[in-house]
């Protein structure tokens, strides 16, 4: 186990070090200029502040700095902010798409597992067709057209109710969080949803149900006992790629509910052509996807028995 | 309904019926089956793949899906209860405990993420209502029983780290685990090689002769019904052609279906040192069966009236029936021997 | 399962905990507090190299500079008591109450410090040009001498002495601009390259003090009980609590009664504002949009008649009022705004701008005459240069339209972000581009010298000889009548010369609490203002 | 036994080869999926879905005249519906009226009427004075005003000292507006209200009749149409912010979106096709290298390295954006394709009639276009037919926070952002084009449930 976490750790630092080249590289192509405000800048000035910034040197020591900084786990200043650290950015930012993308994915998964389940047992069936609908409708509008639907229908029940039941918009409480967590997720909950529906139908045709009930074990006893548990093998595998696709896909519901998370950085960022900040939270998605692929799939391990008894250091 | 009838059979099927419905239109896979099998006997049921034999003994146990199945109609009767019709309740626990069943592929037939002790404690704890730590030492027993090495560790482990006779063995050990007066097995040796197959079936064997149970032995392999069975029944095409004692299946075979079934079998077929020879063409179409038996157009003693009418169950001889215009009393073939020999025979005869 | 349960726990009793509403009002009259949301992060609260209306928004609350504006828009005294503005320098006395949030006075010293440090080259401040009227400014800013040869100087720690090597009219207007507050040296020092990222890292001397910042989520600001006129401030806490650009989340605020104010409302979302009976309200900014054209040899638009023709046949009337289609916004006839002063009342009603009547036919004759002009069969496409944002491609996509159907031009919409846009036209690479300017300062003259031949923001490269004499004028002359009459010829030029064709003064809209009264909005030095805000009492509910 | 058998009955039976034929006819395997995917009805409707799309969105204009960038702002995010006529009308600047205060008698606003017929180019207010006031205020509302502080939108305030008229031209519609006017006095204090409502009719400046083509008239005589009526044009599904035909929008939103929604996946799924196939094929080394790098790619965070590659290329002065996009999602999308090929590729490399082949001296050419590819291409389509949607989407999001196609190239996601802002005041903006992508996602989504089924294409790893 641990040979085959080093190996997936090492093969995972290449890959970074390919995100941060790649996003070097598109940085330094995009036209434009990071540097360029409103007001005409003197050449005098323009040179102080490409010399506070390094881009006063050639490209390629420019890159050897960068990636220099970047294994000391120091991404620089932001052009825009002009006295914050990147580093500082993410570290207040972070944790707020972070905690949001966990809450979404929990949602997410919990839904998924949940409605996946029923839609399976009651296949073809009226609950069946009504959650597949809602499914089919979930994954076919944009995310955009749900964040700005879930804004108004907290507006109209806080009206409703006659006093803020939920907040519109903001960050702070679990309250604010609720509905972009819900907005957020809800692509996921429907793709989790068809996930666990065919694992559960696999399942429930498989040879070891029909088993099961010929031993004559009740209904409910099969669903939680054995049907279950392994239709929700499949689903744990795409939870790596789910959290990092939530968490950085993040930045609509950031917007419209006010949300102070990094996604809605990173796409100022890229309007502002921040340099640092875009370098920055690329390189740590990067990494932080990375990281979550190999901690679902060292968690998949522990759920799995065939694979943490059997193929240990595989 | 020939079996003597001087005591109650463990199991006996009556006129069973069931209907597949499909979205190509109603499939007959089990077309009026009666079957009887007595404490302490072994009944083999006989086919190839499709012919209903698999079907009969799952609706028994009430395992089809429904829908698209359909028990049309006919009785079961177990230790002379009526078990189809019973209630999802009623039949949860009648099955595991009084009938209970193997499957072919034991690696399958297992939980994958469930430990094989608490698999084996599971039927224990639902149906004698055992507490956890009871079932899983009467578990390891089982285990023991079904010559598991080291059962206790082995109770610990999961399907995967099983072979596949052991796993066999564990499947057969959660079977036992009530005492069932009745086991299915389902071609419990086909996914097995054939030393395993050997061990296995004699596990079986010995058990029943233990317990006393029946055993009802789906396969289609001829040479397990010889070591097993006490009594046959051939299927085809989702109806029994022929059923009596194993003598009366192999040595005095009164179908043609039977016949042809022995020499394709490579173990009987070479036991006889005659060739292997396949049964040309394949079954009927069962969304619409023909009217007539449904062997006819493969039959090579095929005569006018098998096209067009459905052959009667006819007796052979006492506990000897065959459901072929051959043995009708006015037949040719019935006039001259009772018996098939083989088919070269029969041409050169007429 | 297990897990799942633990997990399960944490939520509820996270639930739980989190129940307790953080009920946040709008307005809190017993409070003496409310809350706004701001559109983003102040990206920065250092004085000396400050550049986003965000910022200065923050600033102007919490600092003050010599110099301050009233609740009618008048220059008073802010740190300085007396002042006196001369042809070659000026005098400032400051007040001996005036004190920095640490309790130390702010002194002439704090504003000699300051001023250094934003014409110093290596601090690279975008507004250093502001302090140019000050003695040897420029020549610091490119590097060409030391600091302490900037003319200004504290005579004692009350008094700050400014030379000026020219008469600079509009020099005390400057002296409120949040550039030319001042710094202390010891404190900035202090904190390094910290100065200004937190609460704690900045010093404060305005009516009121940060004293949350939580980055990117939330900002608040408490009465300052240091400042020297704190018994007329009112408010206690200015609480921004929201931090987002999308003006609907804003609006959604604004109607959930979290917040007291609502800005930059579209046209859509007005009609739901009505629908709810909102108090609804609009203020120039002050910005001013136009078309400018591009001069450069190579391009099609150095045709004065090409130009003339597009000026011709724009309708912006039709553009504001059906476009844009906001309450507030005018269409612009000259770049000059209509609220900046002349000589004793609004300048463009003294010299109103002339109006270019729409022509189609005129429009196709200067077409004619342009491809003459230019030796050219048929006209090349025109790009115009646009930001990309929603506001601003409805407008681009409109004109493109216009001078199709009007003209059969072949005009290609150039949509880029923001920086990409400004450095096509740093580098002149446009024939058209949908420019905005904002005032600097409250003269004329930071909207008249943008044609200036060595301006660096006259993108376009405009150069008339006349126009830059015209400049001159109004930047040396002390006169009044002088200097309107100057600003009237610049606005002339611009129509013959069709050097821009002016499209919109822009209006904001916003929705306000009825019960929130006096805030301040104002084109210049940080809007909108709290100074001199009080909330109403609540009315006895039956 | 209750019928009787005759001997005849028990007499051989001949066998014809004919009986024994199998009843059902052979299909190949591309035959038995059509089959299996016709019995499948959702997807089977999914498909003509589809197929009336592309119709609507690539024949539909060659057949019927639309202009999607022709801008008619007299009918402004105008909702479904009929034909209506206009009046054209000249918009000359109002010179107004004037009248002293100081002769004023009246301490509040009275006498608040319109000046002339009211119609949506214009409305010409105006009062009597009032006395001590120094300007006023005008609003306008769409209800009837509860009171001071609910006047609607502040529309301006007069210039003149003794100006008492005020002509609204701010985006008129004909509906009941409720003007006010408020005295404002020398200290900024209100002096009186009143309020008047006003329902201007639709009407066209000459101008702009004639630059859109409204009427032919030469230059002499274009008076003439002054106070006629004239048909306008009929926008079916009614027209957004800029009076544009939203019919006319969405067809040419429809080709854009799907142009990218189908060029890009059918790109990247063949360029993944020959990447991942070259690779399984090659196997060893090669194949690790080349799978090491997918799998970098695979890494990048999919939406941050979409918007960084959008930017990066840029779009130039009239270029429609599509082709950056184009390029960002190929880039980005090929290594799953190529991941999921090779593993075809190498599990169909063991398979024995493979190997049979080989052994038979098949060339690598024959292998790979007779074996490799049929078998590879149930999975390659299953995949296509969900990146399709997947690829729509990224479209629609891109566009959505403006990093999509440059204005005015139509797209459904560009149509999304300008319609989500007045989405409360005039829906069908955002709803037209929110449904057509979420119809063509689903439709696309169960054709490739559909498909999967029908080619029982399993689609892991």
């Amino acid at each position: 186990m641990t040979q085959f976490i080093f190996k997936r750790l090492l093969s995972g630092l290449i890959t970074i070090w390919f995100i941060a080249t790649a996003t070097f590289v598109a940085m330094h192509v995009v036209p434009g200029d990071p540097l360029a405000n409103a007001k005409a800048m003197k050449p005098e000035i323009r040179k102080n502040l490409e010399a506070r910034y390094g881009l006063d040197k050639p490209i390629t020591q420019q890159y050897v700095i960068y990636i220099g900084n970047m294994l000391q786990g120091d991404f620089g200043i932001s052009f825009t902010q002009k006295n914050r650290r990147v580093n500082d950015i993410i570290r207040e930012h972070f944790p707020i798409s972070a905690v949001l993308g966990v809450l979404a994915l929990l949602i997410a998964a919990i839904g998924g597992i949940v409605w996946g389940a029923i839609t399976a047992v009651y296949r073809d069936r009226w609950p069946d067709s009504v959650i597949m609908f809602l499914v089919v409708v979930s994954v076919s509008v944009p995310s955009f057209v749900f964040a700005m639907l879930g804004q108004l229908g907290i507006l109209n029940l806080n009206q409703w109710w006659g006093s803020s039941l939920l907040p519109v918009a903001g960050w702070g409480t679990f309250q604010h969080m609720l509905m972009p967590a819900l907005v957020l997720g809800l692509g996921t909950m429907a793709y989790l949803t068809r996930l666990m529906r065919s694992s559960m139908l696999e399942v429930t045709s498989a040879d070891y149900i029909r088993t099961a009930r010929a031993k004559g074990l009740s209904p409910l006893r099969i669903f939680f006992k054995h049907q279950l548990r392994n239709a929700i093998l499949p689903v744990v595998t795409v939870l790596g790629p789910a959290i990092a696709a939530i968490t950085t896909g993040g930045f609509v519901v950031e917007l419209v509910f006010a949300i102070p998370g990094l996604g809605r950085y990173f796409v100022q960022a890229v309007q502002q052509l921040d340099y640092t900040v875009i370098m920055g939270t690329t390189v740590f998605y990067g990494a932080f996807l990375v990281l979550m692929v190999l901690v679902v799939d060292i968690l998949y391990g522990f759920i799995d028995p065939r694979i943490r008894v059997g193929k240990s250091g595989a | 309904m020939v079996n003597q009838i001087n005591h109650i059979a463990a199991l006996s099927i009556d006129d069973l019926r069931v209907d597949f419905t499909t979205e190509g239109g109603r499939v007959q896979a089990v077309r009026g089956v009666s079957l009887s099998v007595n404490p302490g006997e072994t009944l083999a049921l006989v086919g190839e793949s499709g012919c209903g034999k698999s079907v009969t003994m799952m609706s028994v146990m009430g395992l089809i899906p429904v829908p698209p199945g359909r028990i049309v109609s006919g009785s079961a009767m177990l230790n002379g209860r009526e078990i189809i019709g019973m209630s999802p309740t009623e039949l949860n626990r009648v099955r595991g405990s009084e009938i209970s069943m193997i499957f072919q592929d034991p690696m399958s037939a297992l939980n994958p993420t469930m430990r094989i002790g608490d698999q084996i404690a599971e039927t224990l704890m639902v149906h004698r209502g055992m507490a956890r730590g009871d079932a899983l030492a009467r578990a390891v027993q089982l285990l023991d029983r079904t010559r598991i090495p080291e059962a206790a560790q082995r109770a610990r482990q999961y399907p995967f780290e099983f072979s596949g006779g052991m796993l066999q063995r564990a499947v057969i050990a959660m079977a036992l685990a009530c005492n069932p007066s009745v086991l299915i097995a389902d071609e419990p040796t086909t996914a097995l090689d054939v030393t395993i197959q050997n061990q296995v079936l004699e596990l079986m064997r010995e058990i029943q002769r233990e317990e006393g149970m029946a055993i009802v032995l789906i396969t289609h392999d001829l040479g397990v019904v010889a070591r097993m069975a006490d009594q046959v029944a051939v299927m085809y095409a989702g109806q029994v052609v022929e059923s009596g004692s194993v003598d009366d299946i192999f040595y005095r075979s009164a179908h043609p279906y039977t016949l042809g079934l022995k020499q394709s079998m490579p173990s009987v077929a070479e036991a006889d040192h005659a060739q292997l020879t396949p049964i040309a063409g394949s079954p009927p179409d069962l969304f619409a069966p023909p009217p007539g038996c449904g062997y006819c157009s493969r039959c090579s003693h095929a005569m006018q009236l098998c096209q067009s009418r459905q052959p009667d169950l006819l007796s052979v001889d006492s506990g000897h029936i065959s459901r072929c215009w051959l043995q009708h009393e006015l037949s040719p073939v019935r006039q001259s021997d009772v018996y098939l020999k083989n088919a070269a025979e029969v041409h050169g005869n007429d | 399962m297990k897990i799942a349960q633990v997990l399960s726990v944490l939520l509820m009793v996270w639930l739980l905990s989190a129940c307790e509403p953080a009920k946040v009002q709008g307005v809190d009259y017993d409070k003496r507090s409310i809350s706004i949301a701001l559109t983003q992060e102040p990206p920065d609260l250092n004085t000396t190299s400050s550049t986003d209306s965000v910022s200065f928004m923050v600033l102007t609350h919490v600092m003050e500079g010599l110099l301050s504006y009233d609740r009618d828009n008048n220059l008073v005294g802010g740190v300085a008591e007396r002042w006196e503005l001369r042809e070659d320098g000026a005098t400032f006395w400051l007040r001996e109450d005036a004190r920095w949030s640490n309790g130390k006075p702010v002194t002439a010293h704090d504003f000699v410090f300051a001023w250094r440090k934003v014409v110093d080259p290596a601090n690279a401040s975008e507004y250093a040009f502001i302090l140019y009227p000050i003695t040897n400014a420029q020549a610091i800013n490119e590097g060409e001498l030391p600091l302490s040869e900037l003319g200004v100087r504290a005579i004692d720690d009350h008094t700050l002495e400014v030379d000026l090597f020219q008469p600079c009219p509009y020099f005390l207007g400057l002296t409120a601009f949040g550039v030319l507050n001042p710094v202390n040296q010891e404190f900035y020092e202090s904190r390094g390259e910290r100065y200004a990222a937190d609460v704690e890292d900045l010093l404060y001397n305005g009516p009121f003090k940060l004293t949350s910042w939580i980055h990117g989520a939330s900002l608040r600001m408490d009465k300052n009980p240091e400042y020297w006129d704190r018994d007329n401030v009112w408010l206690e806490i200015i609480d921004a609590p929201y931090i987002t650009e999308d003006s609907n989340a804003r609006l959604n605020l604004y109607r959930d009664g979290m917040i007291a104010m609502a800005n930059g409302m579209n046209e859509q979302a007005l009609l739901g504002a009505m629908q709810e009976r909102m108090q609804i309200k609009t203020f120039m900014d002050g910005a001013i949009f136009f078309i400018e054209f591009n001069q450069r040899d190579e391009r099609a638009t150095r045709s004065k008649y090409l130009r003339k023709a597009i000026q011709t046949v724009l309708n912006t009337e039709d553009l504001v009022y059906k476009v844009i289609g906001n309450p507030g916004s005018f269409p612009a006839r000259t770049i000059f705004p209509r609220w900046m002063k002349g000589v004793d009342d609004d300048f463009v009603r003294e010299f109103p701008p002339e109006r270019v009547p729409v022509d189609l036919d005129l429009g196709r004759k200067y077409i004619e005459l342009a491809k003459q002009e230019l030796g050219v069969e048929q006209l090349p496409p025109i790009t115009l240069l646009a930001d990309d944002s929603q506001g601003g491609s409805k407008v681009s996509e409109y004109l493109q339209a216009v001078m199709k159907q009007r003209l059969g031009l072949d005009v290609r919409v150039d949509a880029q972000i923001f920086k990409q846009r400004l450095a096509k036209m740093t580098s002149g690479d446009f024939d058209m581009v949908i420019s905005g300017w904002g005032p600097d300062y409250n003269d004329l003259l930071t909207y008249g010298d943008l044609f200036y031949s060595k301006n660096l923001n006259n993108r376009g490269r405009y150069a008339s000889e006349e126009y830059d004499h015209w400049v001159a004028v109004a930047q040396r002359s002390l006169q009044r009548e002088e200097r309107a009459q100057a600003f009237a010829q610049m606005q002339r030029l611009i129509v013959e010369d069709a050097v821009i064709v002016p499209l919109y003064e822009r209006g904001v809209v916003y929705v306000q609490n009825p019960r929130l009264h006096g805030v301040v909005r104002r084109p210049i030095g940080g809007d909108p203002n709290f100074r001199f805000a009080r909330i109403a009492a609540p009315e006895a509910t039956p | 036994m209750n019928y009787s058998l005759k001997a005849d009955d028990f007499a051989p039976l001949e066998h014809s080869k004919s009986a024994e034929q199998l009843v059902r006819p052979s299909l190949s395997y591309w035959q038995d999926a059509w089959q299996r995917l016709k019995r499948n009805r959702r997807a089977l409707w999914s498909l003509y879905l589809i197929a009336g799309l592309l119709l609507m969105a690539f024949v539909f204009p060659l057949v019927i005249p639309l202009d999607p960038e022709k801008q008619d702002l007299t009918q402004v995010s105008q909702g479904p519906g009929f034909a209506r006529t206009s009046l054209i009308v000249e918009t000359r600047p109002w010179e107004g009226r004037y009248a002293a205060h100081q002769q004023a008698t009246e301490t509040r606003v009275t006498g608040l009427r319109v000046f002339s017929e009211p119609h949506t180019e214009s409305v010409k207010l105006t009062w009597e004075p009032v006395d001590g006031a120094s300007y006023y205020r005008v609003y306008r509302h769409i209800l009837k005003p509860s009171g001071i502080a609910d006047l609607g939108l502040p529309l301006g305030a007069t210039e003149f000292d003794d100006q008492v008229f005020y002509e609204d031209r701010l985006k008129l519609k004909t509906d009941t507006y409720h003007y006010s006017v408020v005295a404002i006095d020398g200290a900024g204090q209100i002096i009186s209200h009143d309020s008047l409502a006003v329902s201007p009719r639709h009407a066209t400046s000459l101008n702009d009749a004639v630059s859109r083509g409204l009427i032919e008239a030469d230059t002499n005589d274009r008076d003439q149409w002054l106070g006629r009526e004239v048909s306008l044009t009929w926008h079916l599904l009614g027209t957004d912010q800029l009076g544009r035909d939203m019919l006319a929008r969405l067809v040419y939103g429809a080709q854009t979106s799907l142009f990218i929604g189908i060029v890009a996946p059918l790109l990247f799924v063949a360029l993944g096709v020959i990447y991942g196939g070259l690779s399984g094929y090659l196997g060893g080394r090669v194949d690790e290298l080349m799978m090491r790098f997918a799998d970098f790619v695979i890494a990048l965070p999919f939406l941050l390295f979409m918007i960084l590659f959008r930017v990066a290329m840029g779009i130039e002065s009239g270029e429609s954006g599509i082709f950056p996009m184009l390029i960002a999602l190929v880039i980005l999308g090929w290594p799953s394709v190529a991941r999921l090929v090779r593993g075809q590729v190498l599990q169909l490399r063991e398979q024995p009639f493979v190997e049979a082949a080989q052994l038979m001296g098949a060339s690598p050419h024959y292998l790979i276009w007779r074996h490799m590819l049929p078998n590879v291409m149930g999975v390659v389509l299953v995949s296509l037919t969900f990146a399709i949607p997947s690829a729509i989407f990224t479209e629609a999001f891109l566009s959505f926070i403006g990093m999509g196609v440059a204005p005015p190239t139509p797209s459904w996601g560009a149509m999304c952002n300008d319609g989500i802002k007045s989405f409360l005041s005039h829906p069908h903006e955002l709803l037209f084009p929110a449904v057509l992508i979420s119809a063509t996602v689903l439709a696309f989504n169960l054709l490739g449930d559909g498909l999967r089924d029908a080619l029982d294409a399993r689609m892991k790893g």
